[in-house]
């Protein structure tokens, strides 16, 4: 075994401290296969030894929570005995090298992460980040990202039913690619990551382990092979076909009572999932790596332990159910493999070729992981800008042609066209239909809604305001189609955390999630970190995606974006107070992204979301929309389009500013159709729950009236609603 | 009715498919594995569902199509048994020569999932007789490989024989003269790319796939096509 | 043994990916490009070291599996085992 | 002239597609299939007769769009217009 160098400990990303510590707990220098081990083990990616003590603040408690961070996924109770199983990860840097590959794995290992609990996968989302639309690699980016999701999607045969796409420069050498999926699972058979009973076999399944992405690090120390720079792909090559067999013979072995333990190998592949396992359970695991399925010969322990081949799972069976199992995995031609066994000695011990290559002590792994709370520069608060009607150089018409043309607003048809959305035959609500995709619960009345929410440029202005507001979105969005939030999964995507300015942002756009959080009893029960997304020391904005989760008891209430009919009244729920510093208006018509971003006042956002939830309950609102990006006008136009029917908007009279109140984008606020004769008992509840709420507009017509403008056809803004992705994409 | 719906590795619209038949036959529809080397003797119609069999591996359809059950199934047609093959289940049944033609890339490249708008073009089969002559309806579909295509005397007869069952009003993957479905020369065998069964409940945004399955149910009543 | 099967779509059926590269070479300014065509290489390892056996094999593989007769036609090369 | 670009998966790189083709035709009775392979051939017809600037041109298609380098290697080679 060669020598540890300082130069091969920097090499595994381990400090010299990290080192040290390494060496008091093994009471010896590790060899290679077990600094490899702690390599990975210790990795920002799987320890969040700099999220860690920030991550502490957000709530993650509530009556319905079954299983919060911590697990594979978050649970969370949906009546009638079942469970719904979730949780968001990112894939950003190897979809920027290789996006259609890059973003497929993605979805691979957020799927792997929801039924290695036992639940079916129904829905996958996806929250994209790219650089500026002109950037010469975006495109290319855009298409391989948007192909690879749906290619491997699609082929699992689970709908992408929603998600969000923003383009931004300073996503340019850094996108963000982040997939969340949701399973459904039966209450009683929802399965844990806990190594138990020693003697049990442990067992592989899935696909071969070959030399894929191995940990890059490693590329550096010379004495693996000559050829090494052929031999290690770094990029992994998704099987969805093999993840669907996976799928079908998982949950069929997960109906009989074989199993103790099942953990998918994510990152760090054999290794973390064998660790995690028995850090879980308190228990010690053995493996013997000549047992494990390899696609190419010659492998090295360090090479099979640390492999991130896509399509695996590892399992604790009970003793004397090998065969049973084995059959199961047989009929769907999968590999299968009892690889090792459960143990009391606290240690993972590993075998290869007669010899053990690796002995470290579990608990004391895990316990002595670092944790680091690294130096915070408190973001500077921002001050709100004021934008006077007087400054801005086009009509009310122009600027809403404009922004439902902007990239950030423009349709999406072009993405979600390329995703199946429908299969599983539950899609109630898909892309484009609603604020959040409604997703029947298979075989019942119910429904859950889903969305995922981060408004960047709120997060730069201002990172703790920006988590509240990610937050509170994701809650709104929900209610708007008449769900009850139940819970958040998050992927916390930053820059460098070792910078004192990207760690303050972190810790507070976390304080402004748990706020939001803690006020809407809205908990977060999973979630992923990302940090280091920069190049060239320029960061990315800060991105705290939200991924919200709401539950629906009466599916047949779950209310869209479009009107039926015409002749409907539209209500705004929520005051606004004209808004325009840090919003969309700002930055693309007047080209100016600067000022604090609207406050959210979580007390009014809940009092708005349940007011909006109970009327939609009493079947009293025939469309529904929240107001975000763009405001009062853009919210309009999104509904018109999206039903075909026009409307008129009348502005009131001494309104401070024209742009203010069409564009503005104060918070807590939405937009309900409802019929004439529905509407005064709407207001007059709205009246005694303390909420405002007034007519603003009527439903009718083939085009859009903006108060006492000219008409804008609901052709021409189709044409414009469209054209964007239309030029980026065809040519 | 007695209906069964194949599972091959692969599939993932078979409980979509037989959901579909249960709601509109009123009784439970068998599911088969494709590795059964037998029907069942007293079937009345076999469907393959959507999917992607094999990963779509080599070409979409083409390993399912050699698996031993549609063997079978291609008996249980050459007898005068119904089938139906939507979407992957097209692409099997070409495959497997039970239909004429293949199924291509489509023109765009791109996978496509959205609502388009179909004429039924004939009531002559036991699939369609339920549509009123010239329907229009919309239904979804959702693939990578839809592209119709067939030499030229292939797409005379089909014509000539009004076997087309469905053409698109709003083509979206090239296929050639806008064919979405297709009968085979019995007219007991139906291969189409739009899906259906994703149209037979109102919440799920339509219902102009049940016809079709009325259809069937019809000409199973009735005793044949 | 190892044979080569190289299949290709039949003269006559339009290829539209081979038609996206050309248009995509197009506008990334090759103009050169005066036509872009397709195959498909699939190089099977045989147990057989009998040249006409293995021939004989690959045969029924492309008619039985590899090549769809109704668009594709095929190739067989046998190489030494490489 | 004519070039002809193969362009196959590097070593190591999972193809999940030869896998499965592998299996299948064992399922179907070919028991002496050791392995498959899957490369992609591209035939591309250029205005020029030079094989050098051919050469050049097609070197710098591949960088630029037909293969794809981190999971792709290709090799080039003109032919006579067929
Ligand atoms: N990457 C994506 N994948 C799937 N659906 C998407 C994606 N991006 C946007 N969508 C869908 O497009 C629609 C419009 O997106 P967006 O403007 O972000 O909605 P909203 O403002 O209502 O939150 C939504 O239905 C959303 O789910
Ligand atoms: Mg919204």
């Amino acid at each position: 075994m060669s020598e540890i160098t300082p130069e091969t400990v920097a090499a595994h990303g381990l400090t010299p401290e990290e080192h040290a510590r390494i060496r008091a707990i093994l009471g010896r220098e590790p060899n290679l296969v077990e600094l490899g081990i702690f390599s990975v083990m210790w990795s920002e990616h799987c320890s969040y030894k700099s999220s860690k003590v920030h991550l502490r603040r957000l709530p993650t408690e509530a009556p319905w929570v079954v299983c919060g961070p911590g697990e594979n996924a978050g649970v969370v109770d949906i009546g009638e005995g079942l469970v719904a199983v979730f949780k968001m990860e990112s894939h950003n840097h190897p979809s920027f090298i290789e996006p259609y590959q890059g973003a497929a794995t993605g979805v691979g290992g957020i799927l792997r992460d929801v039924f290695t609990m036992g639940a079916r996968p129904v829905a996958l989302l996806d929250a994209l980040r790219f650089g500026d639309p002109a950037h010469p690699r975006t495109r290319h980016l855009l298409a391989g990202v948007v192909a690879g999701i749906g290619g491997y999607g699609n082929c699992v045969g689970v709908p992408t039913v929603g998600g969000e796409t923003t383009f931004h420069r300073r996503y340019d050498g850094n996108i963000l690619v982040n997939a969340m999926c949701v399973g459904i699972a039966r209450r009683d058979r929802v399965f844990y990551a806990r190594a138990a009973g020693v003697g049990n076999p442990v067992v592989y399944v899935g696909a071969k382990t070959g030399r894929d992405g191995i940990h890059g690090a490693t590329m550096a120390s010379a004495e693996f092979s000559e050829d090494a720079e052929a031999k290690r792909p770094t990029v992994q090559v998704g099987d969805p076909f093999t993840e669907k067999l996976l799928i079908e013979a998982c949950l069929e072995l997960m109906a009989q009572d074989c199993i103790v333990a099942i953990q998918d190998m994510g990152a760090a592949g054999l290794t973390s999932s064998s660790f995690e396992m028995a850090a879980r359970g308190g228990t010690g695991i053995e493996l013997d790596l000549d047992r494990v399925p390899l696609r190419e010969e010659g492998m090295s322990p360090y090479e099979i332990l640390l492999s991130e081949s896509q399509e695996r799972m590892l399992m604790v069976l009970r003793e004397g159910r090998e065969a049973e199992a084995r059959r199961i995995f047989a009929k769907w031609e999968l590999d299968f493999a009892v690889i090792g066994r459960v143990t009391d000695t606290g240690r993972l011990v590993v075998r290869h070729g007669g010899t053990v290559v690796a002995d470290v002590p579990v608990a004391a792994v895990a316990e002595a992981a670092p944790v680091y709370d690294r130096p915070c520069t408190p973001p500077p608060r921002p001050v709100p800008v004021v934008c006077h009607d007087a400054a801005v150089p086009v009509t009310p018409e122009e600027a809403l042609l404009g922004l439902v043309g902007a990239p950030d607003l423009a349709s999406r048809r072009w993405i979600f066209q390329q995703y199946d959305w429908q299969v599983m035959a539950d899609t109630v609500l898909g892309p484009g239909m609603a604020d959040a995709a409604v997703v029947r619960v298979h075989g019942t009345d119910r429904a859950l809604a889903l969305t995922t929410d981060c408004t960047p440029r709120y997060c730069e202005a201002d990172p703790f305001e920006g988590g509240k507001q990610a937050v509170a979105e994701a809650f709104r969005n929900l209610c708007a189609v008449g769900a009850r939030p139940l819970a958040v999964t998050d992927c916390l995507n930053f820059g460098n955390p070792e910078r004192p300015r990207i760690m303050g942002q972190f810790a507070a756009a976390v304080d402004g999630m748990a706020e939001a959080c803690r006020a809407l009893d809205f908990p977060v029960v999973s979630g992923n970190v990302s940090f280091y997304n920069e190049t060239d020391g320029r960061a990315i904005p800060p991105t705290p995606q939200v991924g919200g989760l709401g539950l629906l008891e009466e599916v047949d209430r779950a209310t869209g974006l479009a009107f039926d009919r015409p002749d409907l009244l539209l209500v705004l729920v929520g005051l606004g107070h004209g808004w325009l510093s840090c919003s969309l208006f700002l930055r693309e018509i007047l080209g100016r992204e600067e000022g604090a971003p609207p406050p959210v006042d979580l007390a009014l956002e809940r009092r708005h979301g349940t007011f909006v939830r109970e009327q939609i309950a009493k079947g009293r609102v025939r469309a529904c929309h929240d107001l975000s990006d763009g405001g009062l006008a853009v919210a309009l136009a999104e509904m018109c389009l999206a039903s075909g029917i026009g409307a008129r908007l009348v502005i009131p009279d001494g309104v401070p500013g024209r742009f203010g109140w069409l564009f503005g984008e104060d918070q807590g606020r939405y937009l309900l159709a409802v019929t004439p004769e529905d509407a005064p008992l709407l207001l007059a509840e709205a009246r005694a729950a303390g909420v405002v709420a007034r007519t603003v507009a009527r439903t009718g017509g083939d085009a859009l009236i903006l108060g006492d403008g000219p008409p804008i056809s609901l052709d021409e803004l189709r044409a414009r609603h469209e054209g964007f992705f239309a030029r980026l994409m065809d040519e | 009715m007695r209906a069964a719906v194949v599972t091959f590795p692969g599939s993932n619209c078979d409980r979509d498919l037989a959901v579909a038949m249960e709601r509109v036959f009123g009784r439970p529809v068998r599911r088969l594995w494709h590795g059964e080397t037998e029907l069942p003797a007293d079937l009345d119609l076999v469907g393959l569902p959507g999917g992607f069999t094999y990963g779509d591996y080599l070409r979409p359809g083409a390993i399912a199509a050699r698996s031993p059950i549609v063997r079978e199934i291609v008996r249980f047609a050459r007898r005068g048994g119904l089938v139906l093959g939507i979407c992957n289940g097209f692409q099997i049944l070409t495959e497997a020569g039970l239909l004429p033609g293949a199924l291509v890339r489509n023109r765009r490249l791109l996978f496509v999932c959205r609502s388009v708008r179909l004429r039924v073009e004939t009531t002559d089969s036991p699939f369609t007789r339920a549509f009123p002559q010239g329907a229009e309806i919309t239904v979804p579909v959702a693939h990578h490989d839809g592209n119709y295509l067939a030499d030229a005397g292939t797409l005379a007869r089909l014509e000539d024989e009004g076997r087309i069952a469905f053409r698109y009003l709003d083509n979206p993957n090239g296929s050639a003269r806008d064919i979405a479905g297709i009968l085979g020369e019995g007219r007991n065998v139906l291969g189409m790319m739009p899906h259906p069964e994703r149209v037979c409940d109102p919440r799920l945004g339509g219902t102009d796939g049940v016809p079709l399955f009325r259809s069937l149910l019809e000409a199973v009543a009735g005793g044949g096509s | 043994m190892r044979a080569r099967v190289e299949i290709r779509f039949r003269p006559g059926v339009l290829d539209p990916e081979a038609a996206a590269i050309a248009r995509a070479l197009g506008h990334l300014g090759f103009a050169g490009v005066r036509g872009v065509r397709r195959a498909k290489v699939l190089e099977i390892d045989l147990a057989t070291e009998d040249a006409d056996a293995a021939r004989a094999e690959v045969e029924r593989m492309c008619e039985v599996l590899l090549a769809n007769p109704v668009i594709e036609t095929y190739r067989i090369e046998l190489l030494d085992r490489g």
